[in-house]
């Protein structure tokens, strides 16, 4: 009784996910919080205990069995990861950081630090998320860069009118492929189009639309892209920033150490090449055998069908909302479309974001309450929290259903 | 359900609907202070006076949860009018009753007082709290606020 | 027949190490490579799997029941590596990085920054892995601050004449507690100790040292220390720095993004405390579940009994390397004792470290070649790789054993 | 141990033992690259003439294993008095003897060109490091470093 989706079958995908068998305050989980991490499927859990279990040795160095297997495992979850975006050179593309934030932090030290002086302009938009802000606003500090906001229309889409203006002498437009709180989906493409056109570069931020909606980077000309694992099915632990190929090739490092480097003498040290250069320490070698796992997950799923199922379960969630709370409710981003994701970011005018999330727990339904790390955005909707749902692949009409009972519950109690 | 409604007691909900000493003391004189739980973005800021030791008067404006702006509230009406020192042992009462579950986030192994409940009065309502250890930051934002304002004033 | 300590009973504890029943070209396998990283127990694999399976969501920001439990376990982790490092107050002297080579660069940048200026001196040792250098040369690069070298004396122990004189007027001394070269042990009190009477603080890259020597943070009075998980019989992905809570709570912050922020207007942000400033964006949850795990693991073993093991392992192997290759072996280290740790860096006059461990390879025995990220130590040792075997726990004679019996197969090829 | 023995060729165990064109041209004239590989540690530094086209004189320097040493070694031996053009064609030719294994490391899935190896006489010796791929980039250290030589001259 999952499903409204004629795309999924949700019954059969649930199987693959160990945790939702589990019960709650003795109710089902409705796990709706998948914005903020998803759960991992069973066969990327076991890709890395099997890893460790037989494989497990440090990377690059070694030369006896199990670190060429593992090298080769680490090396190949780069080509898997690439491919999954559609890089044209995976091998030197892809570099593996801890999360999204790393990345990030990586492209405005690095990238910034190198390319960005005094009164240049990095274009943001007001919709981002914390890890595309503060990295932003440290360079800022730093260097004096100025940072220009991009605006939202009335509907919480971004607001193109303002765009060319903005983009006009900027070096870098930053901007989120989807926003982990209203949803909304941006379009990268002509957003890069653009960016290019004013001369500048873009780092498209996907943390959140990479696991949902089919990504291109050469179709979608982006210069630079960062997302995380634990958003996609995969391992905490490890992100990616994808660069193109000769703009990694000409960044210099970020962190340094081991790994980096092509010499190290007492008064200097040679960089290696991108994206080794990137990658300082012992990487995440595990936390890559889970990631490429997932992106097989999704790819023999598909996507698409992923995208699919989550639209209509959007649009199925927002008519279901629309009765509740006598109009007293409020669910903060685009109506269901194309450019709309499976993120409800809702209040209620009467009981707060966290109490709302609070009675959701007592019935099994996981929602994140807060400011979602988008406290610019937070400020502009006038709201100071939002309870959030968001959809992963597992999710059917069923969850959708316990958290509009859940919601009544919370308007009761608080009536 | 059970810990759900011993979290939502009558009282709390009356607080939070209705908060007592809600505002802000716009003077020069008045102490300020302003805290954040950056968990949830709630948000607080205290303004008060001090009269020869005593604190003679105190709002409270901000945004948050029923449990902060409830616990807020009740302390408030606990706090005003009473000295200083009065004060600072009500904030450590209160604090104790709090650390009895926090202390299973914080440092050490310390055995935890006992807290009479009878000396919270109202205060005792936000007992609840302490089974859901993520609300307890809710329910100390106003209390570590007001004992910053009081340490910012070297009181 | 694996072992000749009285102290560990290494067959049942081979028994907790799956991958030790994996076969390598037709032998058994002789993993000599914990140096580089170690193996995990199956406990360690489980502790994940299960939280992944059972638990996972993201910390900090849920108030569902498995959010909580999730925050939980990854703040309990702090509390349990904190313990296991004697530290004082181990929820705010704890920050989770995504391994030892972040957590110097963490230092190097946050500290350093905020403390280091122009003609400002930290001193290093010439038996520096690169991450405990690469990010001061940065530092240097960036600051102007002057970098000072503590030789080696014949017997390859720290030379400690040099010692007052370098600290003279020094900032830092950054050290490590045991070369993951020569096994070389510092007595990082004593180093503590002069630090602070020069004046200066000191750090310690522990990454050698945690895994299988007590440590004790308070005792050794030690301002900083670093160290990875994947050393210690945990997971990839996860490091630690260690600082004692003044200090942490002074620094600034390092990556910026969400949960190290109490406040973020498109103009500023406001950094959180510490260690939560220092941990930008979503943290290695799993990986602290594993490395908490780790730690229990090697509680219930004991490290001190670990220690003596590897100690007698030690000498046993430097007993059996004397034969071998007619005086043409070297290992490039002190003599076994309280200041030598299980790590054999072996070069043979006729063969090259790379070549050793390939025949080593196919014989099942896994060293590392190579200049271990030591690369001024191999030049002050006037060697250009070495093939380093490094014991671990679940190491017994047989592996020395068979390693001997690889060096001999090695000398008559290319003899 | 059968695939080790094909590593380790008698004929690359006498390139070892005694390298060919063993040395350093320090004369103005001499074109220079240093190459490293970081994840050995082998450093190689060759030295070399070039006169009207031809490679006339090429020296090698440095340390490393026996596969990186003797590649190098044959390398001298295979590109000296050749033109450049014929260089160039040797280069690519050893590259895609070692690009064979080497694809399943690198990017793209283009199957790659069979090689002749008769063709490359005493240098099909280092085909069996193909099945060492972590071994490879010790075979291609001086092939790179050549290439670089010659890139950085525009030649
Ligand atoms: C002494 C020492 N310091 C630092 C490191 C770096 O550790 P990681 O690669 O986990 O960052 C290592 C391990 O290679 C080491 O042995
Ligand atoms: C849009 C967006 N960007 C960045 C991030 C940061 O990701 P992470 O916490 O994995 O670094 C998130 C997730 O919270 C996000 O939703």
């Amino acid at each position: 009784m999952a499903t409204v989706s004629g795309t999924l079958d949700v019954n059969a995908i649930r199987r693959d996910f160990p945790l939702l068998e589990r019960q709650s305050h003795g109710h089902r989980l409705s796990y709706l919080d998948s914005g903020a991490s998803s759960l991992p499927p069973h066969a990327v859990v076991e890709a890395m205990a099997t890893y460790y279990e037989t494989t497990h040795a440090n990377v690059h160095r070694g030369v006896y069995e199990t670190a060429e297997e593992a090298t080769r495992l680490y090396e190949d979850a780069r080509r898997t990861v690439g491919r999954f975006l559609g890089a044209s050179h995976p091998t030197r593309e892809i570099a593996f950081t801890k999360n999204t934030t790393e990345a990030i932090n990586l492209l405005a030290h690095s990238w910034g630090g190198a390319n960005l002086g005094e009164g240049d302009v990095v274009v943001l938009s007001i919709m981002e998320h914390h890890a595309n802000i503060v990295p932003w606003q440290m360079l800022a500090a730093a260097k004096g860069i100025e940072l220009r906001w991009l605006g939202l229309t009335d509907e919480l889409r971004l607001d193109l009118d303002g765009l060319d203006e903005a983009l006009d002498g900027a070096k870098l437009l930053s901007i989120t492929a989807m926003s982990n709180v209203l949803g909304t989906i941006n379009p990268i493409g002509d957003l890069a189009r653009a960016a290019h056109d004013a001369g500048a570069l873009i780092h498209v931020d996907g943390a959140q639309a990479v696991p949902h909606l089919p990504t291109d980077v050469v179709a979608s000309e982006l210069d630079f892209l960062s997302f995380s694992g634990h958003k996609m099915l995969g391992p905490t632990g490890i992100g990616v920033l994808y660069g193109k190929a000769e703009l990694l090739a000409a960044m210099p490092p970020f962190l340094g150490g081991g790994g980096m480097i092509l010499d190290v003498r007492t008064d200097r040290f040679t960089a290696a090449e991108a994206p080794q250069r990137f990658e300082a320490g012992t990487p995440p070698i595990a936390e890559a055998v889970g990631l490429a796992e997932a992106v097989r997950y999704i790819d023999s799923i598909g996507i698409t069908s992923i995208r699919a199922h989550e639209l209509e379960l959007t649009s199925y969630a927002l008519d279901a909302l629309d009765g509740v709370a006598n109009g007293h409710l409020t669910v903060h981003g685009p109506p269901a479309g194309p450019d709309r994701g499976g993120v409800l970011s809702i209040t209620l005018d009467d009981v707060h974001a966290h109490d709302v999330a609070q009675i959701l727990d007592s019935v099994g339904v996981c929602v994140r309450p807060g400011h979602h790390c988008a406290k610019p955005l937070m400020r502009h909707l006038g709201v100071q929290a939002t309870a959030r749902a968001s959809f992963g692949l597992y999710n059917g009409t069923d969850d959708v259903d316990a958290l509009v009972e859940g919601l009544e519950q919370a308007t009761t109690l608080f009536g | 359900m059970a810990d759900l409604e011993e979290l939502y007691r009558e009282i709390i909900l009356d607080h939070y609907r209705s908060p007592r000493n809600r505002g802000e003391l716009t003077d020069e004189a008045a102490l300020r202070a302003e805290g954040f739980n950056p968990l949830c973005g709630d948000e607080i800021l205290i303004t008060l006076h001090v009269d020869h030791g005593v604190l003679s008067d105190i709002k409270i404006s901000g945004q948050g949860c029923s449990i902060s702006q409830s616990s807020a509230s009740l302390m408030s009406a606990a706090v005003k009018g009473k000295s200083l020192d009065e004060v600072r042992q009500i904030i450590a009462t209160f604090k104790t009753l709090m650390t009895v579950h926090e202390a299973q986030l914080e440092d050490g192994d310390a055995e935890p007082e006992a807290v009479d409940l009878r000396k919270l009065g109202e205060l005792a309502a936000l007992q609840g709290v302490v089974k859901f250890p993520m609300r307890i930051k809710c329910a100390t934002l106003g209390w570590n606020t007001l004992t910053q304002c009081l340490d910012d004033a070297s009181l």
